[in-house]
């Protein structure tokens, strides 16, 4: 049964847990302690903290993201088509190749947008 | 006796998924969301489906709760303060009773009507080939408009998200 | 069978223990592809890294721990341990500590299907590369959300450049795969080694080599395309605000990120543990591990950083194109009827 | 082995919690979640069916493959209106969203 490979992940993760955990742990118990209002304050480069640091940023990158989504899913579905590739006829192959080429033109739209700074 | 693992499965499901909707902040209930994808991924792993598995994580845990996370981090006031009141008074309760009586009487009728609570049948491994396989011969045309619907998506999410110049113009809405 | 659970004695017990700790699966996850390599070479690769840096950049590096310093990391670790965990105020404590423990637990995952040698694996999946790929693409999650609890703004502006970065490049490191991929027909990591023990898929796969090695550059921050945490500008990007304990966690994952990436490299292109027999097979794999890591060293001595816009505008414009088309450089190799000298 | 049912109560309750989100919150960011879990609920159903028929069936697998998909895309679309009515609005609390009532 193929879940007994994965039960062996899980413990492998357990392990993990069990090999960082009480690293950390010991750094809290052996480390010092104390308050100190300059020291506990957010780190920008010895300067007095200035106004909120979770403020909105630009998204001009945002369109990378989008594609990111669109293409993850594209490879997950190219790689069930990789392991068939030898097994597959001639014009199934060409189905894939279509459906691949039918995202190249968002790919170019958000290339595009990306690039023009003052819409985002 | 149910099986430890599938309870187990389960737990993490249900209580993430609950931790998902009531968590304080919006960014941890996006954390839960991701245990909760992630406990599906291992219900498929039980049922077998690896290569689904491996498709939710990738799909969902490592890009929409990444897009999610990234939405949640820009909808912001400038105060700081997450642009949310939340108001779980009467309606909530009511929605609570809702949903619970909804998921309680399709537990039920799946319980009582589906007539094969049997047991699953011991098989080979479904083979990775006959994925793209059956993928390329009979799910051909679905292929190609999946194509089309996530490259029309995609260019409607950007079409939606980028600020109009003359948005802009009009001020103040 | 009458109703009754046995009860274990305590020598029936304690052999059950011996059993299980001895037993070859539980050494192998301790020792050899496992906790004790991992660890080890993650560590071997921080004093690596700083001796060849500073031989690059003509200094003499570490010294005085050890032989050639190289009990430098340990020497660090130890620092490390005893210092204080500092934690801004307005941060969330418990997102750093455990994005640290998260960070640790994924960059071990996914040493479990890659073979260390014939045999020398955790579990010999059938799903090895795409469970590789899925553990990497849990990464972003986690970095944003540290740079996000952190609540500094080099942080928060180091999580994002890195969730872009990270996001950016995976997309390119799956679809150069994917030659590979076409030309086995296997997802199996030991079943790809083993299709190359005639010719490694570094011949055929020359450019999907070239786009997973910019890839795994990318998806590891190293040099040139370090800029979630260039430290002219932020600091440490999203490691800003990870002190004490919590900083070495986040720090050892990094490496061993970067040394499973290696191995990772090593079995999908350089043949694995393949090489003239006089020689062990591990010691093979391990030889071609710390060579793409030394590589990835050198290039972090030479190379100038680059700019993020220009870096996710290639990662899309650029990297995802020449993956695409090692894609179809593959196809043609097997239509032409030269994928059976890799067929497993 | 567990049972099909077992499977289907999961998805049930997976399905409750996702009805009751959607009818109780009104931050339009939770009710995408909600979505999201009913989806869930329903991969679960279909891969769940698809295995315990005899023998396997396929396409039960495949479906959740294009659910997958479909519920990634339609989240990016889901938050890309949410940016914007954040941006027109300042909220993203769906009662106060009603600019489009007469």
């Amino acid at each position: 049964m193929a879940f007994d490979v994965w039960s062996l992940v899980v413990i492998f993760e357990f392990l993990a847990f069990l090999v960082t955990f009480p690293l950390l742990v010991f750094g809290w118990l052996m480390g010092a302690k104390g308050r100190n209002a300059i020291r506990d304050g957010p780190f920008e480069s010895g300067q007095p903290r200035m106004g909120e640091a979770r403020q909105r940023y630009m998204m001009q990158y945002y369109p990378y993201l989008i594609m990111f989504v669109a293409f993850d899913i594209i490879s997950m579905f190219l790689f069930t088509w990789g392991l068939a590739f030898s097994v597959l006829p001639f014009t199934d192959n060409l189905l894939f190749i279509v459906f691949l080429i039918v995202l190249v033109a968002p790919l170019g739209y958000a290339l595009h947008l990306s690039g023009r700074r003052e819409l985002w | 006796m149910p099986d430890p693992i599938f309870l187990v499965l389960s737990a993490v499901v249900v209580v993430s998924a609950i931790a998902a909707l009531e968590a304080r902040e919006l960014i941890y209930g996006a954390v839960g969301l991701a245990f909760s994808l992630i406990g599906v991924a291992g219900i498929f792993l039980l049922l077998g489906e690896e290569y689904l598995a491996m498709f939710q994580i990738a799909v969902y845990v490592g890009a929409v709760v990444v897009l999610i996370m990234f939405t949640i981090m820009l909808v912001r006031r400038d105060s700081g303060r997450p642009a949310e009141e939340e108001e779980p008074g009467r309606l909530g309760r009511a929605g609570a009773f809702v949903a619970g009586l909804i998921a309680l009487a399709i537990a039920a009728a799946m319980y009582l009507v589906i007539p094969y609570s049997a047991e699953m049948p011991i098989l080979s491994e479904i083979s990775l080939h006959d994925l793209g396989r059956t993928l390329a011969s009979g799910y051909a045309l679905a292929l190609v408009i999946l194509g089309l619907l996530i490259g029309a998506t995609a260019v409607g999410a950007l079409t939606l998200a980028k600020i109009e110049p003359e948005e802009e113009r009009g001020g103040a809405a | 069978m009458n109703g009754l659970i046995a009860i274990p004695t305590l020598q029936e017990l304690l052999n059950y223990i011996v059993g299980i700790l001895t037993s070859r699966t539980f050494l192998e996850m301790i020792i050899f592809p496992g906790f004790l390599n991992i660890m080890l070479g993650a560590a071997f690769l921080v004093w690596l890294e700083r001796k060849l840096i500073a031989r690059v950049q003509l200094r003499i590096g570490p010294l005085y721990a050890g032989m050639w310093g190289i009990l430098q990391p340990v020497a660090d670790g130890v620092k490390l341990l005893f210092k204080e965990m500092i934690f801004p105020e307005l941060a969330d404590k418990k997102v750093l500590i455990l994005g640290a423990l998260a960070l640790m637990m994924l960059a071990v995952a996914p040493v479990v299907p890659i073979p260390f040698g014939e045999g020398f694996v955790i579990a010999d999946m059938n799903i090895g590369l795409l469970y590789v790929f899925a553990v990497i693409s849990l990464f972003p999650t986690v970095i944003l959300l540290i740079g996000w609890g952190s609540n500094s703004k080099y942080s928060l502006l180091g999580g994002l450049r890195s969730m872009f970065q990270q996001v950016a490049y995976e997309v390119p490191m799956w679809l150069s795969v994917l030659g590979i991929v076409m030309l086995t027909g296997t997802l199996n990591l030991t079943e790809i080694v083993k299709a190359q023990q005639k010719v490694w898929f570094i011949v055929p796969e020359v450019l999907g080599f070239a786009v997973f090695f910019t890839a795994i550059l990318a998806e590891l921050e190293r040099i040139p395309f370090d800029l979630p945490e260039a430290e002219t500008e932020l600091v440490m990007g999203w490691m800003t605000e990870l002190s004490g304990v919590a900083f070495m966690v986040g720090f050892l994952a990094m490496y061993t990120k970067v040394y499973v990436m290696s191995a990772l490299m090593t079995a999908l292109f350089l043949g694995g543990w393949s090489g003239p027999s006089v020689i062990p097979q591990p010691v093979w794999f391990l030889a071609k591990t710390f060579l793409v890591a030394s590589v990835m060293v050198i290039i972090r001595g030479t190379f100038p950083r680059v700019r993020v816009d220009i870096l996710l505008k290639a990662a899309w414009g650029r990297l995802l194109l020449l993956a695409l088309a090692n894609v179809f450089v593959t196809a043609g190799l097997i239509w032409l009827g030269l994928g059976g000298i890799w067929k497993v | 082995m567990e049972p099909l049912s077992s499977y289907l109560v999961l998805s049930s309750v997976l399905m409750g919690i996702g009805i009751y989100g959607l009818v109780s919150k009104r931050n339009a960011i939770r009710l995408l979640f909600s979505v999201e879990l009913i989806v869930n609920a329903a991969n679960i159903n279909f891969a769940a069916f698809a295995r315990f028929s005899n023998p396997p069936i396929m396409s039960g697998v495949l479906i959740v493959f294009y659910s997958i998909a479909a519920a990634a895309m339609e989240a990016a679309v889901g938050l890309a209106l949410i940016l914007v009515a954040f941006r027109l609005n300042g909220t993203i609390d769906v009662r106060r969203l009603n600019r489009l009532k007469g």
